[in-house]
């Protein structure tokens, strides 16, 4: 009897659709889209993306929707560029803080007063953001110079790559994350086999809320200031890289980390190919609709055939 | 000779490489309630879901009133005057009664475009009246409902159809003693009307009580079908069990033979909500404690009270015997080498989707989780290898979704990933429910060979048979208290532990 | 009288006293008939949108595309409208337009089983492209998204009064009185049962988004009419356009053991108008604590609904 | 297979319509971004924008922010990569200010401020030292928000409320906060100032406002959309008396300005043209001709003033401002090449007068659409 892995192709299917746009922004951009400056930028622009996305990845798992990483984002940039100006590693500190409370906070309403994640988040949302109206006021701050070194290449690759590594870890190598998947599964059957589903449940909103801090860290770097519109639309574009790498909707153990990490440079090349294909304005939204839908429509056929091919 | 309703021949069915039904051959008159017997997974429900069109069969064939029968779904069944009250479906809460009866069918109250709820509530009434259903509320959403009125609401829909044929699938366990004379009473005028009946109940009692003939099925097969006059419960049980009490499938001591340490302690455990009272029970190394009670006993919500999840507020001691410490979580049950198994499998047991290597590794979180919260791939596909392979699953690879396993190897997964950890008790929640009997014997041996090795089993059961065959005591529950202990030996009987029962 | 009785009696009670004190408060200005008919009119759009979205929603398809959609739709009737059509046209392009939106989103999620959310997000992108790519095309000759000047009478009184009374009852009809709407709920709350009940499965959710579309198209007459204009917006911010929708949907879901989904959608947005206008009155400031306001709001009737939950959340 | 087919048919597709819609590159490629597409005001500066590569029929890349700060980020660089010469940036804050010229200068890129300009010190600076900035051209947005406070005043408004967009918006602030000290020190009082996250919820809000504090004197939109909903929320109030004024020509103000019925009682703007200033700095730049002040500083222009479109003036602004170009093709032409001093007395001399007059001496305005707009001429 071999024992062949059954989802190989479905490990495939994110890096073929990555393949494929490689080849046709390669053709459409003349090659511009690959010299070293733009791939170098084209990572730059993943980073928080891509850390957000790590984070929304344990909600994503058990199967729950945290759509506050926007407004929360926000937040901790307007706190944190505040606090930057007494001091930078204060402020990290405190924007990681703050990430980790409304995480937190979410999670405890959702676990233990079992409130729908969405009709929380959602309220969060609304909240947070006009709590960013109300922390910056009128005001707006610059960052000091030193803090923009977050927004170094090497800096803030080496910061993701360390985080990809953490949370490889974290996710597929510890119970909390296998815990994680598994509550998205049958979050019964992990209650009864004797886990502590609401410490997991609450422990991965405290995750997504935690890396969306350390987003809003870099993102503030790149955006060198404060801005009461920081983070606008952010979650919904790491939804858009997390289902567009694969990563299930109702979450499971097909959450991968891989999926994140590749999802978000989709979502990241389709914006940057599009326009440095002299395709710009409202157009490039409207392929990035349709592209997503596509992506996720092949994605579904192929796991779905593979499933029926193992019996499932 | 009366007329034949419905004839079945040689009828098959399959799921994966499980044989549900197997050569099935029925034959049922007109005006006769008939009683399907049979253990878990012996095929009943599997044979009336698919005389209900709520299933196809793979092949043979069915005739009704004389004309082929293949019904694709269970609005035809419903034309040609074939209905069924399922046992699991239940209604749709969000929804009134009346909605709820005409489910599907609520076209035929369009007044002007508009579906008239009086209307509609008004032939819903008719029906209550008609068959003499206690009258429950219609307007109101159902999730108003008590248990029993939903179930009455789900008859009502069955008898709309004004059926020749109607199937009860386990109706009168969550029905009170009252609403039970109603369902008699249903099934005599049935007779008198020359319809027909197929009842399925857990009773055997009841079974033979109500019943003109009784077709008793043994592992997807017809065993034989009887008539009811003079036939006692017990060579029903005869019949039911058949060769399967030969042979080692079970016990064949008639002592009690355990240690005296008790490995769990149990005291006053009671439920907020009544389903336990002042529970206290002791189970001991290498002890199997059978428990057995009627379904609204409180044999079900005991085991999961006693691992750490319920509902409502418990209150009482759960202690480890060996270390003294006080369980509140079943994480600390696990620390004391601890597990249970619940009896809905699919829904709090397993994780369909997931490949049986996952689900393998649920229960071993915590023991692989090494230095830094490291818990090694490869560690846990030596585990899920070795429970895999140790319990004989058959499937192509540990890999494999577990999807649509049969329940025989679903239950091997479920149980084998508790089995492979170094346990000191475990309590099983009806660990043989729907699977077939090789894989029942199978399990038996293991228990067996667990108790062996010290283990105290908790053996929470429907079936008296399984606890008169495995356990060293019996604690027997009713309405939630406990009504008796009995211990192996000569008082080990199924008509005493029924007699405390009832 | 039910149990359901005694809490809607208990429920409004609370409600009216709540009201009276902010009355009381306010000296005189809450219940004012003015101010009841102002809120009334505000609490109108989010109504249409949130029913529109039960009707979506309740099948099982969260589509947030709802939003981007009601932006279309609303300028294409605005369109018609100005082209001489009046408000035939002004509804007819709304509608046509919203239900197409709703069947495309639908499809990909039915159709061709990509998951609900995942569609909605693709449909909310092409979308809002679709109006922003025609703002684009008329600000490159200088011109705008076509604005409402005449037929607005369906976001005034008495005009947005009758559309709601019609809304209402047209909503709570189909919602509560149809074959499809039982249908609808049944599929939304088991999908199991109703198939085995024999009811069409995919025809009763494409249905109930067709109706929705049409609840979507006049959600976006509606504001287009109050407000004149409704601007393209990308990016996936249209959701910002429905947040008081959704809100009022979601209090509409906490209310549900004691209101059925239309009315319980009236009631709440009636409170999330009601809300922002009583702490406008009271001085607090707009864009921040009464966005704070809101957000506590929800979550606390998230708590109090759920109080008594069991079964698994997500 | 087959299923292959289509996707090798689909990616085939997109690739040809992606390459198809590359087109080579003239001299110089400008690229500029806008924050989002849809809002008129933005597309308008846009537009002004890619006005003058269109003149000088060179390439241009319009960029959509879809309404994000990262993105707007992002997009810059982008731009950069994509081979654009010149940037024209429209930037949402100061600290973006000085984070797009760090990088246009490690990259080579020239770069203009458009529309909104630096105001910290430092940033200027900053800005100011940078050999790749070409120049900068804001509003001047004070006096956006004094001049309406004073017109209020002279009318004997005394009580107003403000209606504006999201709290801190970098447009919206300035301009309201001028105007707020100069209504308030002239004894004027702001009973309500309103902020809308959601350009359509300003209308609910308005109107809430109104039954709080009954009848004032004035409305005062910090952008035309909140002077058309001001409006459109008074129709709901046909017994108060209150007046709005706003900043912003679009066609739908000007129109209820026209319209004796409406509230409206007055409209300035500049009809978004440092946009055009600011691309005019840029190709310059990329000529060769940065422009810089007497200290060698480059030019820096935030004061492009307000001017009041009255009903008479209309038809001759939306015929000569709106559907045709504020500035004919040959003066822009003449703009690239031209001297700083020249450049400066363009910028502070546009105004409606100005131009109508400049266009009617050109022959292209005749003298009795000048009359019927009310100058004397001829």
């Amino acid at each position: 009897m071999t024992k062949k892995r059954v989802f190989n192709i479905e490990v495939l299917i994110p890096f073929i659709i990555l393949a494929v746009m490689v080849v046709i922004f390669a053709v459409s951009t003349q090659g511009k889209l690959f010299t070293a400056a733009s791939l170098r930028t084209l990572v730059k622009q993943t980073i928080s993306l891509m850390i957000a996305g790590l984070g929304m990845l344990f909600v994503a798992a058990i199967g729950g929707c945290d759509i506050t990483q926007g407004s929360l984002a926000g937040l901790c940039a307007a706190v944190t560029a505040f606090a930057a100006t007494y001091s930078i590693p204060l402020a990290i500190c405190l924007s990681i803080l703050i990430g980790l409370v409304s995480g937190t906070f979410l999670g405890v309403v959702n676990a233990k007063f079992r409130v729908p994640s969405f009709m929380v988040s959602l309220a969060m949302m609304i909240g947070l953001r006009a709590m960013v109206s109300q922390v910056l006021g009128n005001n707006s701050v610059i960052l000091p110079i030193p803090y923009l070194i977050l927004d170094d290449f090497k800096v803030s690759v080496t910061v993701l790559l360390i985080l990809i590594v953490v949370i490889t870890y974290i996710f597929h190598y510890t119970a909390f994350g296998a815990g994680c998947q598994a509550i998205g599964e049958n979050e019964k059957a992990v209650k009864f086999a004797g886990v502590h589903v609401d410490k997991f449940k609450i422990g991965a909103y405290a995750m997504s809320g935690l890396m969306t801090g350390i987003a809003a860290v870099f993102i503030l770097a790149r955006v060198g200031g404060s801005s009461n519109v920081i983070g606008l639309g952010f979650e919904m574009r790491i939804m858009m890289a997390l289902y567009i790498g694969g990563v299930p909707v109702a979450g499971g153990f097909a959450s991968k980390v891989y999926k994140v990490v590749v999802g978000a440079f989709i979502i990241q090349l389709l914006e940057s190919g599009l326009l440095l294909s002299n395709v710009a304005g409202a157009m490039t939204q409207m392929i990035r609709g349709f592209v997503l839908l596509f992506v996720v429509f092949i994605m579904v056929r192929i796991n779905k055939r593979a499933r029926a091919a193992a019996g499932a | 000779m009366a007329e034949e309703l419905l004839k079945i021949t040689n009828l098959n069915k399959s799921f994966g490489m499980t044989h549900a039904n197997n050569n099935i051959c029925l034959t049922l008159e007109k005006g006769e309630i008939r009683c399907l017997a049979g253990e878990n997974g012996s095929g009943k429900s599997t044979l009336t879901s698919i005389i209900s069109g709520m299933q196809p069969f793979d092949d043979g064939s069915m005739v009704l009133n004389g004309k082929e029968y293949k019904p694709a779904d269970p609005l035809e069944a419903n034309a040609r005057k074939v209905a069924m009250v399922v046992q699991e479906l239940g209604v749709i809460t969000a929804l009134t009664g009346s909605m709820n009866i005409y489910l599907g069918q609520t076209d035929q109250f369009r007044r002007n475009g508009m579906v008239s709820t009086r209307a509609m509530g008004k032939a819903a009434e008719a029906i209550f009246d008609k068959w003499h259903i206690p009258k429950v509320p219609l307007g109101i959403p159902c999730a108003h409902l008590t248990m029993e009125q939903r179930k009455m609401v789900e008859l009502a829909r069955a008898l709309d159809a004004d059926p020749d044929l109607l199937i009860l699938d386990e109706i009168t366990q969550s029905l009170s003693h009252d609403t039970r004379k109603v369902i008699y009473e249903l099934k005599d005028r049935f007779k008198q009307e020359g319809r027909s009946m197929i009842i399925i109940s857990h009773d055997l009692e009841e079974t033979v009580e109500i019943s003109d003939s009784i077709t008793i099925l043994r592992d997807g097969e017809v065993v034989e079908t009887v008539r009811s006059d003079g036939f006692t419960v017990d060579d029903l049980k005869q019949k039911m069990v058949g060769r399967k009490m030969e042979g080692d499938y079970y016990r064949t001591d008639t002592a009690p033979s355990y240690e005296e340490s008790v490995l769990l302690d149990v005291k006053d455990l009671s439920l907020a909500d009544g389903q336990l009272k002042n529970i206290s029970l002791q189970l001991h190394k290498g002890e199997i404690l059978g428990v057995c009670g009627l379904s609204d006993a409180g044999i079900h919500p005991l085991g999961s009270a006693i691992w750490g999840i319920s509902d409502s507020k418990r209150s009482g001691l759960v202690k480890d015997g060996v270390t003294g410490k006080e369980l509140k979580h079943p994480k600390d049950m696990i620390a004391c080498g601890g597990s249970y198994l619940s009896k809905n499998r699919d829904e709090e047991g397993l994780m369909m989707e997931a490949e049986i290597r996952n689900n393998m590794y649920l229960p071993s979180m915590q023991e692989l989780t090494g230095k830094m919260k490291f818990t090694s791939p490869a560690a846990v596909d030596r585990l899920a290898q070795k429970a895999y392979d140790d319990f004989d699953v058959k499937a192509t690879s540990i890999h494999q979704p577990i999807g649509r396993l049969s329940g025989g190897n679903k239950q091997k997964i479920n149980l084998g990933r508790w089995l492979v950890k170094d346990l000191n008790y475990i309590i099983l929640d009806c660990p043989t429910r729907g699977v077939d009997v090789g894989v029942k014997a199978y399990i038996y041996s293991v228990l067996r060979k667990k108790k062996e090795e010290g283990v105290g089993i908790l053996l929470i059961t429907d079936e008296l048979t399984e606890a008169i065959g495995m356990a060293d005591r019996i604690l027997v529950l009713k309405n939630g208290e406990l009504a008796a202990e009995i211990e192996r030996g000569e008082a080990f009987t199924e008509s005493n532990i029924i007699e405390v029962m009832v | 009288m039910t149990k359901q009785q005694k809490s809607q009696v208990i429920f409004l009670a609370v409600f009216a006293a709540v009201l009276v004190i902010c009355h009381l408060a306010s000296k005189g200005i809450v219940l004012s008939g003015s101010n009841i008919v102002n809120v009334m009119l505000h609490a109108v759009f989010p109504m249409f949108a949130a029913w529109g979205m039960m009707f979506i929603f309740t099948g099982g398809l969260m589509d947030l595309s709802v939003g981007a959609n009601l932006l279309l739709a609303g300028n294409v009737g605005a369109l018609l409208a100005n082209m001489g059509l009046g408000y035939a046209g002004l509804i007819i392009g709304a509608v046509v337009t919203a239900v197409l939106a709703t069947q495309f989103t639908a499809h990909c999620a039915i159709t061709f089983d990509i998951p609900a959310w995942v569609a909605g997000l693709g449909g909310a992108l092409i979308l809002e492209a679709i109006l922003a790519q025609w703002a684009n095309v008329m600000a490159a000759s200088s011109n705008t998204l076509p604005a409402l000047k005449n037929y607005r009478g369906l976001g005034k009184t008495p005009g947005a009064f009758i559309l709601m009374a019609v809304g209402f009852v047209v909503a709570f009809l189909i919602f509560n009185k149809t074959s499809l709407g039982i249908n609808l709920q049944a599929v939304g709350a088991n999908p199991t049962v109703s198939k085995t009940m024999g009811i069409n499965v995919r025809k009763t959710i494409i249905l109930s988004t067709i109706i929705g579309g049409v609840f979507i198209g006049i959600s976006g007459v509606n504001d287009i009419s109050l407000a004149g204009k409704l601007s393209a917006i990308t990016g996936l911010n249209s959701l910002g356009t429905i947040s008081k929708a959704l809100s009022a949907t979601l209090l509409a879901n906490s209310l549900i053991n004691i209101f059925t989904k239309p009315v319980g959608i009236v009631i709440s947005s009636v409170i999330v108008a009601l809300l922002f206008n009583v702490l406008t009155i009271f001085g607090v400031p707009s864009g921040t604590w009464q966005n704070v306001c809101l957000g506590l709001l929800i979550i606390l009737c998230g708590v109090l609904s759920h109080l008594n939950e069991k079964g698994v959340v997500k | 297979m087959k299923k292959q087919i289509v996707s090798a048919a689909i990616a085939a597709v997109m690739t040809v319509a992606i390459a198809g819609s590359s087109v080579m590159a003239a001299d110089h490629k400008v690229g500029y971004n806008y924050l989002g597409a849809g809002a008129y005001s933005l597309s308008m500066l846009a537009n002004n924008e890619k006005k003058v590569s269109d003149v000088l029929g060179q390439e241009s890349l319009a960029v959509d922010d879809q309404f994000s700060v990262e993105q707007m980020v992002s997009d810059i660089e982008n731009m950069i990569n994509s081979g654009c010469d010149g940037v024209a940036a429209w930037l949402i804050s100061d600290a973006l200010c000085q984070q797009v010229s760090i990088l246009c200068q490690n990259n080579g890129t020239y770069f203009a401020l458009a529309d909104k300009v630096a105001t910290d010190e430092g940033v200027i600076s900053l800005l100011k030292g940078n050999e790749y900035f070409a120049g900068a051209c804001g509003p001047a947005n004070e006096i956006y928000g004094s001049q309406l406070a004073e017109y209020a005043l002279e009318q004997g408004w005394k009580t107003c409320i403000i209606t504006s967009s999201a709290v801190g918006d970098a447009t919206d602030t300035p301009r309201l906060e001028a105007f707020k000290s100069v209504f308030e020190a002239g004894g004027g009082e702001i009973v309500d100032e309103l902020h809308a996250d959601q350009q359509q919820d300003a209308l609910p809000q308005i109107q809430d406002s109104l039954t709080a504090h009954g009848e004032v004197d004035v409305i005062y939109g910090t952008g035309s959309d909140y002077g058309v909903y001001a409006c459109t929320a008074l129709e709901d109030y046909p017994s108060f008396g209150t007046k709005v004024v706003t900043s912003g020509l679009d066609e739908a103000a000007l129109e209820l300005l026209n319209d004796e019925n409406s509230p409206m009682a007055m409209v300035t703007g500049d009809c978004w043209m440092s946009g055009f200033f600011a691309a005019v700095f840029l190709q310059n730049a990329l000529e060769g001709n940065t422009l810089k002040d007497a200290d060698g500083k480059p030019i820096w222009i935030d004061d492009v003033q307000p001017f009041e479109v009255t009903p008479e003036k209309y038809p001759l602004y939306k015929k000569y401002f709106l559907d045709e170009f504020a500035y004919t093709d040959d003066e822009i032409k003449a703009m690239i090449g031209a001297s700083y001093d020249e450049i400066v007395t363009i910028v502070h001399d546009y105004n409606l007068d100005n131009r109508l007059m400049a266009k009617y001496e050109a022959g292209i305005i005749s003298a009795d659409e000048m009359k019927e707009a009310g100058y004397e001429v001829g």
